[in-house]
């Protein structure tokens, strides 16, 4: 069918609210929203680096830019969750089409040093500006009974999600099916090989009649773009905000481990990634010492780039191909 | 003074097979000149004889006067420097980031020519007055008829037995190629050097070789006696002309 | 004025001086990342690693932390040697070194720092020598004097020495000359009778060996904590590819700019610009000369 | 009061004498310092490079009251005046079973080799509390309710290793109990000489101090 995809997108929206409902513990939609974040992540980065080649050191810049958008938005007009997520995408796209635009001439690690040298710039620039907190950071407090179209989202009784925890975890899963939607759009588009080609080679691209420039410029405002609507709803998730959370390399580390893991080829490789990397973390800050989450990513991430260099998708590639045979 | 034998060698990329069966004698003190055009197999022979390539069968072996013989068959690139084999490799490949003397003293090395450094820089500067000019000037900014004469200089640097010269005149203008094929044949008489050297130019080649071979489809498929024969044989003309 | 005069003096002294010490920290990296293009970037890490063994023998014995830093040299040596064997059977050897690499030293930088987690816990750590806490005040007119703390200038002294030795060595001697060549190229490098893969793996050795005492460095100069080396990052990599790639004074030249932009910015303009002010100066070299300020072939390819 | 020099620093900063001086240069009377462990220690080094003649100095400096800081700095700390929770002076034994808890707390780190602050003054009396509070009132209320909790915590008044705690309206302490410290009479780098009285002596809260804040100058050599 031709839509099936498209129809599992649906269904999984469906049971993300259905789970909203029916699970009664707020604790698993706290962990739960930060595995789907880092499921965005992944996935935007991988449109990137996955299929472009180009590895974004910078993430957590974008997606801090999200988060100051919506802390902006929030301080101006005091408006609702959708619209900093959505006023958070523009403006993150923004920054990554500028990103595309200076780094034009840039390749490889080049690549990646600017976006990190972006990103810290970004980050000092925010510390300054007393409107969003400065360095000290901002205390967010939610709205009290939000109201979208109408209806009354959050509220014990009342409200659509009994609290915000269900409804941030509702909102980042729909980003989250939205954005793996995206990417497995990409990946089959004109532009997804077109990208792919510039991976192989550039000059070849080029050659070939491969609009690059324009191409590098899509992929950089689409996943800069994902990562500032992955972003904006962090304030409101961690109710206080400060530049060096905000900014923290741990983002930019996790968006590149998670579709390394999982596989950079395809879609699935990042939601694979984030899955696993994801949960690992927090049941590991959870039960065992925090400082564990990292060291989680840093052994996987080198048992995985040694034993399975195309990720777990690869592998599993790879040994199918073998029992064919 | 040594010479060179190649016995029945086949080689390849992988799966690929380039040489077929390759015999090859190149005299002490003599000048042989390897001729085919372009994707014959000079360039792999030439790999095969420095060590870059492993052969998947028969064998190189470089004979001393006193009767030694070394066999290069296996050995390794560093070993088979150290025996007294330079290269020109084909395309020059210099050090571009490096200077003019930088890549000439990076030519000496293997330990028995760090010694001569000094004597040797001042052979390679008389030999080619121009290097001597731009010795700090990068490698990568020179011309290309420049580049090659560092090219030979470099190799020269490491005091060889054996020198290979790999297509010397690609990528310069006719009235450069004749010099340097010029400079290649007084290379061979005042230092005694034996050469070995891959050219698709046959009629500046034949100039200075004593002798030659003439590679096709990765095979020989003609040895000259010596250099009248070379010069004069139809069979070169055959294939020079392109049949 | 006089008071203009004194500040700006003392800005461009403590950046000179800054500037050595940042040249500490990142000639390792010049070496494994400008001329081997192995983008080590678990290099700060390995500094901070360097940093808590000065701290190590300097609280357990009361060994001077210089001194700490040229012990523990040698294991940083042996511990590159090894994590380039690694790296060249595994990635450089099969041609992915590009993404994958990237990610086995994202990984170690990971690895590294969570195990001086768990062995040092996250307590930030000092040292104690004499000079630490001293400086020499240099009177030179009315109201103007320049304070040289001993620490920076201990720093700026051990890190000119080794910049220099490591610059000497590699183009005075042979082996210096094919560490230079090697990563131009390799085949090359094979028809002059060298081992290119050895050549990488005594020249990222050294790389990663500077860690010893560059760790030593930094914890002279400032106190430090495991995850320190993330802060670094940037800094480190931005003043190798400031300095161009395969460039080592060139290196040593970028830490000084970048020392003295950051003191001068941090004196009269507050010290939280001036971070911006280096990566700015960074990103407009990187958008309009790519191959850095003093590199010499184009850093775009 | 007059603001003459204000500004913030990155955490990456390496070295804090340029804003010292720059600082210096406005001539001020007191510099009031907010700092991270990094900055605290930084500008703790560069007050003994630099120096200043501002009368005091000090304020919020995160990270001088950890013990790793406090003996890796030493006699650099004299004359610093900074807040801190708990310290080894006489008057603080108003706190019942605060010394008891502080003596288990340090033979516990020292015969497991924990990873963790050798001395534990400065948090362990007020983490031990902020449970002993929570237990109090769950035992209280009688079950797992969070807004029964809640209500009685605000209500009431608890007793704990840190005295009398009583919780004013915006969930702040009633009666302020952060200590302002001056570090005095530091001799050398020895950990031990910050576990007697004497090198932090307390000036407010002014019923429990036991000295008084002296210039910054005076205490430094």
């Amino acid at each position: 069918m031709k839509y099936t995809f498209e129809i599992i997108c649906m269904l999984l929206i469906v049971g993300l609210f259905v789970l909203t409902q029916v699970v009664g513990n707020q604790f698993y939609f706290f962990i739960g929203f930060v595995i789907l974040q880092y499921m965005v992540m992944a996935t935007a980065w991988n449109i990137l680096g996955g299929y472009g080649g180009y590895v974004n050191f910078g993430s957590a810049g974008f997606l801090a830019t999200g988060a100051y958008t919506a802390v902006a938005l929030i301080n101006f007009l005091d408006v609702g969750l959708v619209e900093q997520m959505v006023a958070g995408g523009i403006f993150a796209g923004l920054l990554g089409l500028a990103t595309g635009y200076l780094t034009l001439r840039l390749r490889g690690v080049y690549f990646a040093i600017a976006t990190l040298a972006l990103a810290i710039i970004l980050e000092t620039v925010v510390a300054h500006w007393d409107y969003v907190g400065g360095a000290a950071g901002t205390s967010i407090l939610p709205k009290r009974k939000p109201e979208l179209l109408g209806e009354l989202i959050v509220d014990r009784k009342a409200g659509i999600f009994a609290n915000y925890k269900e409804y941030l975890f509702f909102l980042m899963g729909t980003v989250a099916i939205i954005s793996v939607w995206v990417a497995r759009y990409i990946e089959n588009s004109k532009l997804g090989r077109g990208l792919n080609a510039i991976k192989d080679s550039e000059e070849a691209a080029e050659c070939m009649g491969v609009p690059t420039l324009r191409l590098k410029l899509i992929a950089t405002t689409i996943s800069g773009a994902m990562m500032g609507v992955a972003g904006a709803p962090l304030a409101s998730y961690l109710t206080f905000i400060d530049p060096l959370s905000a900014f923290n390399l741990e983002y930019a580390i996790n968006a590149i481990a998670m579709p390394m893991i999982g596989g950079t080829v395809s879609w699935a490789g990042p939601v694979i990634g984030a899955l696993l990397l994801g949960t690992a973390q927090q049941v590991s800050s959870l039960w065992i010492q925090s400082e564990l989450n990292l060291l989680i990513v840093g052994v996987v991430l080198v048992v995985f780039v040694i034993i399975a260099p195309e990720g777990i998708i690869g592998w599993f590639r790879k040994s199918r191909q073998g029992s064919r045979r | 003074m040594v010479e060179l034998f190649i016995k029945n060698l086949n080689a390849g990329y992988g799966a690929v097979t380039v040489l077929n069966d390759v015999t090859i004698d190149v005299p002490n003190g003599q000048t042989v000149a390897l001729l085919g055009t372009n994707g014959n197999g000079k360039s792999t022979l030439m790999r095969c004889i420095s060590g870059l390539i492993k052969p998947t069968a028969g064998s190189i072996e470089l004979h001393e006067d006193d009767g030694t013989v070394i066999d290069l068959t296996a050995a390794t690139p560093q070993e088979i420097v150290e025996a007294g084999v330079a290269q020109v490799p084909e395309g020059r490949r210099l050090f571009p980031d490096l200077t003019v003397e930088e890549n000439l003293t990076l030519g000496a090395y293997r330990k028995a020519a760090r010694a001569t450094l000094a004597t040797n820089l001042d052979y390679a500067f008389t030999l080619f007055p121009r290097l001597a000019e731009r010795k700090t000037q990068l490698a990568g900014s020179m011309s290309g008829g420049e580049q090659q004469m560092l090219a030979v200089g470099r190799a020269l640097m490491s005091d060889p037995r054996l020198l290979l010269v790999d297509e010397p005149s690609v990528g310069l203008a006719p009235i450069l190629v004749s010099q340097m094929i010029t400079k290649i044949g007084e290379l061979g008489e005042s230092r005694g050097l034996t050469i070995l050297m891959a050219e698709q130019n046959f009629n500046q080649a034949i100039r200075i070789a004593d002798k030659g071979y003439i590679i096709v489809h990765g095979e020989i498929a003609f040895a000259s006696k010596d250099a009248a024969d070379l010069r004069e044989n139809d069979m070169v003309k055959t294939y020079y002309l392109g049949a | 004025m006089a008071i203009f005069i004194d500040l700006l003096l003392n800005a461009l002294v403590i950046g000179v001086l800054l500037g050595g010490f940042y040249a500490a920290l990142s000639i390792g990296l010049s070496i494994t990342f400008g001329l081997l293009d192995v983008v080590n970037i678990a290099h700060p890490t390995m500094l901070v690693l360097g940093a808590f063994i000065a701290f190590l023998l300097n609280s357990t014995w009361g060994i001077d932390p210089v001194l700490a830093g040229i012990i523990s040299t040698p294991f940083f040596f042996v511990l590159g040697w090894l994590i380039y064997q690694v790296y060249y059977n595994v990635f450089e050897k099969s041609g992915a070194e590009s993404l994958r690499g990237l990610a086995f030293f994202f990984g170690l930088l990971f690895i590294i720092e969570v195990g001086l987690i768990i062995q040092f816990g996250v307590d930030h750590r000092l040292v104690e020598a004499p000079y630490i806490g001293q400086s020499w005040n240099i009177v030179i007119g009315e109201e103007i004097d320049v304070a040289i703390p001993f620490r920076l200038l201990v720093a700026f002294v051990v890190a000119a020495i080794a910049t220099l030795a490591i610059h000497a060595y590699l183009t005075k001697t042979f082996f210096g000359r094919a560490v230079r060549a090697v990563a131009q190229d390799m085949m090359a490098l094979r028809l002059m009778g060298v081992d290119p893969i050895r050549v990488k793996r005594i020249a990222f050795a050294m790389g990663v060996a500077t860690a010893g005492i560059g760790g030593a460095l930094m914890i002279i100069v400032l106190p430090i904590e495991p995850s320190l080396g993330r802060l670094y990052l940037g800094n480190v990599f931005a003043i190798v590819v400031l300095g161009g790639l395969g460039s080592i004074s060139g290196t040593l030249l970028a830490a000084v700019i970048i020392g003295i932009a950051e003191s001068i910015v941090a004196t009269f303009f507050g010290p939280s610009w001036a971070p911006a002010v280096s990566f700015g100066i960074l990103l407009a070299v990187l958008a309009f000369r790519p191959e850095g300020l003093f590199g010499k072939t184009a850093g775009a390819h | 009061m007059e603001i003459v020099y204000e500004q913030n620093y990155n955490p990456k900063t390496a070295d804090f004498t340029p804003i010292l001086r720059a600082a210096n240069a406005k001539k001020p009377d007191a510099i009031y310092i907010a700092s991270y462990p990094n900055g605290s220690a930084g500008l703790v080094r560069a007050l003994a490079e630099v120096g200043t003649d501002a009368k005091a100095v000090g304020g919020g400096m995160v990270g001088l009251q950890f013990a790793g800081l406090m003996a890796g700095l030493g006699p650099m700390l004299n004359g610093i005046a900074n807040y801190d929770f708990f310290v080894p002076e006489p008057t603080m034994n108003l706190y019942p079973g605060a010394s008891a808890l502080i003596d288990r707390y340090q033979s516990k780190v020292k015969a497991e080799n924990l990873k963790v602050d050798a001395l534990g003054y400065y948090l362990v009396p007020w983490a031990y509390a902020n449970l002993d509070i929570l237990g109090q009132a769950v035992e209280a209320v009688g079950s797992l309710d969070q807004v029964a909790i809640g209500k009685y915590i605000r209500d009431n008044e608890f007793t704990s290793v840190v005295g009398k705690i009583k919780f004013g309206k915006n969930g702040e302490w009633e009666r302020p109990r952060t200590l302002v410290v001056q570090y005095q009479g530091i001799t050398n780098n020895d950990l031990q000489q910050f576990a007697t009285p004497g090198t932090r002596k307390i000036l407010l809260p002014a019923d429990i101090s036991t000295g008084d804040i002296q210039s910054f100058n005076s205490l430094r050599k």
